[in-house]
């Protein structure tokens, strides 16, 4: 496989037919919610591709990301196009390791410099750089260093994009996302624990195709796949609207199929494209499997209260304050009110006799 | 000659009377003490309660008259009380009851203006000192004698 | 020493309580309580809202007793109260409010407004800003004995007076009668015929009383101004009598205010709780009824409406017992439409009928009453209180009415049984 | 601050705060008013000050009829938006579910529609509400800045949750729940500050009144 080869001769040589590429041109399209008649543009820009160079860097992560891209159960589209690309880097998926693998990322860095594609699964911890090096470079430096010459930064995965569970409370290892490390370079966020496959191919697949980020959402996410929540695209919304819940996950309702709100859904909150793409090759996604979802496409989601709490509890233990303000309310109450009594008492003993001859003022 | 020399047969006397009866011997109370009141419009009020031949519109109208003048005349709640201007008031109560027709009072208007006008009497008295014991209705049991004579 | 603004804002400060903390806590402002007050309903001027004519002390209360807003004070967020406000206000608390507690009836969050309305005059008597005729008649009250000056010389021709129609003697300064009766210098003044009501009904039960030569006087001008320690001194006086005399009870007459005075107020103004007891001549009457000394022949033909007097219904509890004897007595008594506890207030009390200044207000106000009184065309007005009685008859007489005002117990005695009528002589 | 961070800053310290302010603003003020105490009546009693004083804190709810006839639309208005306020508050799942949480009690709730329907006709009635503040002669006499600005705190929970509840708007739901559940805290934060306190403190007042005629012997 040549560096120099073009995408559509990369796949026809691995035998995908033109009408199987150009239904992935389709899907993909449909996906970033392009009109169709885009399809032969991205076809047409798809196959005169070259092969960009990929830098993946993994950080405080657990390879979820990873395994979410390669454990498909069949060769899908998407995942040869991911085979197409050229992956200079990446500690998990290559042979090399060590000193050779280093070497292999700084000579693609060389080699393509300020036009490879620079991917990021894992937050960075800036507590302490022991807690996560590679190859004794701490993960800042190697993100910071290798950030220098990419042409965009892919954070895949909610790790990488927001820091993650990694990021969770209380944080021990002062984990943070890229963008707070990275701020002028276009970081595109991928959210998820872990991100929908199709999604990283589709936003590669844009990026190939016009060269340019496609529109993010305020949280940097691709527009096209975070564009709506989980809750508007549920198919367990009717049920919602109806106020029919399952109330355990073994109840009448939860067998009949209603919305798992009170089971702690985070549907309502959470945008990603779970509902319309699902997963494992379309199959299902949790909610339909039964199972609220944890919006793990949103930042913080670890720290949402509890993943069977239901969006509208607090997610602190309000109780415990509610027990303390009553507490010193009552003892400032008292105080005060004590301290209105002796103003009172001290004015009673003050008070001078009215007698007829005070009603008129005097001069 | 008819004697008449305690309350009860006086009483009785007078709801036996007509109402016209009772009106005009009301109105002859009434004029034994009007000395007592510095209204002027008592005077009129008493003529048509006096006479036999007023029209129901006089007597309404009297009737009216003599109201407005006893609200004019009474001492309101709280403020200082002058006795001689209270012997009016009575005066032109006592007038007030010989024109209301009979029926809209608990007692029939004679006696009732008989009282009123001991009434203006006793505060006339509040005001000189005089000890007046009996006087005024003495002299009422003479009105009616020489009213139920004539 | 005189009065001072000084003086008036620290009568305010010793009156705000807990109800009143709580009652300023719960306004919001809906504006029902002007449609409960005839001196809204009859001049539609906004600023006679009842709870209006407390701003001043609520200002009060919430720079003085609470936190925020003494933090409020502190920051200038808001005015401390003026000597000109209370001008102002002066008409607000006197002129256009009557103390007959409807308000408080209707206001939903359940402020009793009437009782802040005391409290305020309190301040508004301190502070020098009391209407000069209720200062006329408080200093008359404390000086001579009564409002209105009637000494007892006055009484006592009154009594002859009536003792001579009677024809039986009046019982006064017997020592260890049952009852006290006290009167009202409208009584006395205006309407006499009550004592001699009140004697033939007596007689006719059997009841042991007597009047007092020292303490006769059952109003107090103390609790109208807003004077307490006035009040005060004005209760003594009756306690004073009834102690000497050695009654069981002292008798309230028809009077509203003097009711609330002697009976609610009296031992909270002295400090200590009587040694008597204090019942208003309408539920002695009715105890009588009850009892089966008070019998009646005869029934009044004419239709017959019974007006409430505040003080005594409404604020007082004496409420059925009126019904109940004017049933024994009228074949037609008709009820106005909103009465007893609900009654609208004839627009003379607490002290606005002495204040010369309010009687085109007192006189439009009226204009309530004739709407309720048009709505049943009664023949005749019962009630049971002088001023209510006085001030029906002016209003009646303003609005072109023609209704005789009566007393209900002038009314039982008309009609009492047996040989006790008037004039007899046994 | 992301969207998300925002709804998670209102779901967890914002509400702590507001917690924190409206309880102990609540139990400041109700100290204060109990600790003012009342003297003891030394009249002799007629009726019962307790027993008045519990009745009129339920008879109160019942207007009398010539209030209902003079100010019907008052009271009218009044019933609506209270009740609809209390219904949605307290019978809508979500909101259930967050006492529950924190008071460990739960209770049925009304089918979503139903308060969807409530949420409308609480709206309309507070906005008529308004109108008729403005408009009486008397509400606007007496109304000042904190009337209007306790309306304003009443009202926006219920657009916005209604707005968040339909997906309504510019703003992204979880801004719109954010925006929600923050005007519920700025509710609370305002509350012990303002006549909101009515809400606690009319059981004290309707108390007191009843008492003092209870005591009387009339039902007030």
């Amino acid at each position: 496989m040549s560096k120099d080869e073009t995408l559509g001769e990369a796949l026809r040589r691995q035998g995908i037919s033109r009408r199987g590429f150009l239904k992935f041109c389709a899907a993909t399209a449909s996906l970033m919610a392009l009109p169709p008649g885009m399809v032969p543009a991205i076809a047409a820009a798809l196959e005169k591709a070259r092969r960009p160079s990929v830098i993946w860097l993994s950080f405080q992560e657990c390879t979820g990301c990873t395994e979410s891209l390669t454990r498909s159960h069949s060769p899908t589209v998407e995942g040869l196009i991911f085979d197409t690309i050229s992956l200079d880097y990446h500690h998990t998926l290559q042979a090399a390791s060590g000193t050779a693998a280093e070497a292999a990322r700084e000579a693609a860095m060389e080699e393509n410099y300020g036009k490879y594609i620079l991917v990021v699964d894992g937050s960075i911890p800036l507590g302490n750089p022991g807690f996560s090096t590679i190859a004794g470079i701490s993960n800042k430096n190697m993100l910071l260093d290798t950030a220098k010459g990419a042409a965009a930064i892919i954070s895949v995965g909610t790790c990488a994009a927001y820091g993650g569970i990694p990021h969770a409370k209380p944080n021990p290892t002062g984990a943070v996302p890229v963008s707070e490390l990275i701020k002028d370079k276009p970081i595109i966020n991928i959210p998820g624990c872990p991100p929908i496959p199709v999604v990283i191919t589709g936003v590669l697949a844009h990026f190939l195709t016009f060269g340019t980020i496609p529109e993010l959402d305020e949280l940097g996410r691709p527009m096209a796949f975070y564009g709506n929540s989980i809750h508007d695209r549920c198919y367990r919304r009717p049920f919602y609207d109806k106020g029919l819940f399952a109330e355990t996950f073994d109840d009448e309702g939860a067998k009949k199929g209603w919305c798992l709100y009170k089971l702690g859904c985070k549907g309502p909150t959470t945008y990603n494209a779970c509902a319309t793409t699902k997963w494992n090759e379309g199959t299902s996604f949790p909610i339909e499997a039964g199972h609220p979802c944890l919006g793990c496409s949103q930042p913080d989601f670890w720290d949402g209260g509890g993943f069977y709490k239901a969006l509208s509890m607090p997610t602190e233990d309000i109780t415990r304050t509610a027990v303390y303000a009553v507490g010193a309310g009552a003892a400032a109450g008292v105080a005060l009110g004590a301290l209105n009594r002796a103003k009172k008492k001290r004015i009673e003993k003050a008070h001078e006799k009215v007698t007829i001859n005070d009603l008129e003022k005097g001069d | 000659m008819t004697r008449i020399s305690n309350d009860a047969e006086f009483r009785k006397v007078l709801d036996g009377l007509e109402p016209v009866r009772q009106r005009q011997v009301a109105a002859r109370f009434v004029e034994n003490v009007l000395v007592l009141c510095s209204d002027e419009r008592l005077a009129s009020v008493l003529r048509i309660a006096a006479s036999s031949e007023s029209s129901q519109e006089e007597l309404a109208e009297a009737l009216k008259t003599a109201r407005a003048t006893t609200f004019a005349c009474h001492t309101r709640c709280g403020s200082e009380g002058d006795w001689s201007e209270q012997a009016g008031y009575f005066v032109a109560r006592a007038a007030t009851a010989a024109l209301t027709p009979i029926g809209q009072m608990p007692s029939g208007p004679a006696w009732q203006a008989a009282l009123s006008s001991r009434m203006a009497q006793t505060s006339q008295s509040i005001v000189s000192g005089d000890d007046i014991a009996g006087q005024e209705s003495n002299q009422q049991y003479q009105i009616l004698s020489e009213f139920l004579d004539s | 020493m005189s009065a001072s603004l000084d003086r008036g804002l620290n009568a305010f400060r010793e009156q705000i309580d807990a109800p009143v903390a709580a009652f300023f806590s719960s306004c919001v402002h809906c504006g029902l309580c002007a449609e409960a007050c005839l001196f809204y309903t009859e001049t539609n001027d906004p600023t006679l809202t009842p709870i209006h004519k407390l701003e001043p002390l609520r200002r009060v209360w919430k720079q003085e007793y609470t936190f925020w807003g003494r933090y409020a004070r502190a920051f200038g967020l808001t005015r401390p109260v003026t000597d000109e406000e209370l001008t102002d206000w002066e008409t607000l608390v006197y002129d256009s409010c009557t103390m007959c507690g409807r308000c408080s009836m209707v206001c939903p969050v359940g402020n009793d407004i009437a009782y802040m309305i005391r409290k305020m005059r309190e301040g508004m008597a301190a502070a020098g800003h009391a209407p000069p005729d209720l200062v006329g008649a408080t200093q008359r009250a404390v000086t001579i004995g009564s409002p209105m000056g009637v000494k007892l010389p006055a009484l006592q021709a009154q009594i002859r007076h009536a003792e001579e129609e009677l024809g039986f003697s009046i019982p006064v300064d017997v020592e260890g009668a049952d009852y006290m009766l006290l009167l009202s210098s409208m009584e006395i003044m205006n309407f006499p015929e009550f004592i001699s009501a009140i004697a033939r009904i007596f007689k006719h039960a059997n009841v042991s009383w007597t009047i007092s030569s020292e303490a006769f006087e059952a109003t107090n001008s103390g609790i109208q101004i807003g004077v307490s320690d006035i009040a005060a001194e004005l209760v003594e006086r009756i306690v004073a009598a009834a102690g000497k005399l050695k009654v069981k009870s002292v008798i309230s007459p028809e009077c509203g205010h003097a009711y609330m005075a002697i009976r609610w107020e009296g031992p909270n103004l002295i400090g200590r709780p009587y040694d008597f007891k204090v019942v208003h001549i309408l539920e002695l009457l009715e105890q009588l009824r009850e009892e089966g000394r008070l019998r009646t022949t005869g029934k009044e033909t004419q239709r017959l409406t019974y007006h409430d007097p505040c003080q005594i219904s409404r604020r007082g509890g004496v409420v059925q017992q009126p019904r109940n004897l004017l049933n024994m007595v009228a074949e037609d008594f008709v009820e106005m439409p909103e009465t007893g506890t609900m009654n609208w207030c004839c627009g003379a009390g607490g002290g606005v009928s002495s204040n010369e200044r309010a009687d085109d207000l007192r006189l439009k106000a009226f204009n309530r009453k004739k709407k309720q009184l048009d709505a049943i065309h009664p023949d005749a007005i019962v009630s049971a209180c002088s001023n209510c009685r006085i001030h029906l008859e002016d209003g009646l007489e303003e609005y072109g009415m023609d209704m005789p005002v009566l007393s209900l117990t002038e009314t039982i005695a008309e009609y009492l049984a047996g040989s006790e009528q008037a004039g007899s002589k046994e | 601050m992301s969207e998300a961070e925002l709804l998670l800053w209102v779901r967890g310290p914002a509400l702590q705060i507001a917690t924190a302010i409206f309880l102990l603003g609540v139990v400041v003020r109700l100290a204060e008013i109990l600790m003012l105490g009342r003297k003891k009546d030394l009249a002799e009693a007629r009726g019962s000050a307790v027993a008045g004083g519990l009745r009129t804190i339920f008879s109160r709810f019942v207007p009398d009829r010539g209030t209902l006839q003079r100010s019907t639309f008052n009271v009218v208005a009044g019933y609506i938006f209270h009740i609809g306020f209390f219904v949605v508050l307290f019978l809508f799942t979500p909101h259930i579910l967050l006492f529950q949480d924190v008071l460990n009690v739960s209770w049925p709730s009304l089918p979503t529609p139903m308060v969807d329907a409530t949420t409308i006709v609480t709206i309309i009635a507070l906005l008529a509400v308004l109108a008729h503040r403005l408009q009486n002669p008397v509400m606007r006499f007496l109304s000042g800045f904190q009337d209007y600005l306790v309306w304003l705190v009443t009202i926006l929970p219920l657009v916005t949750g209604y707005l968040a509840f339909h997906r309504i708007g510019a703003v992204p739901p979880p801004t719109l729940i954010a925006i929600h559940i923050l005007s519920v805290e700025l509710l609370m934060v305002i509350f012990p500050f303002t006549k909101l306190m009515h809400a606690f403190t009319f059981f004290m007042a309707r108390y007191y009144n009843g008492a003092i005629s209870g005591y009387r012997g009339v039902n007030s």
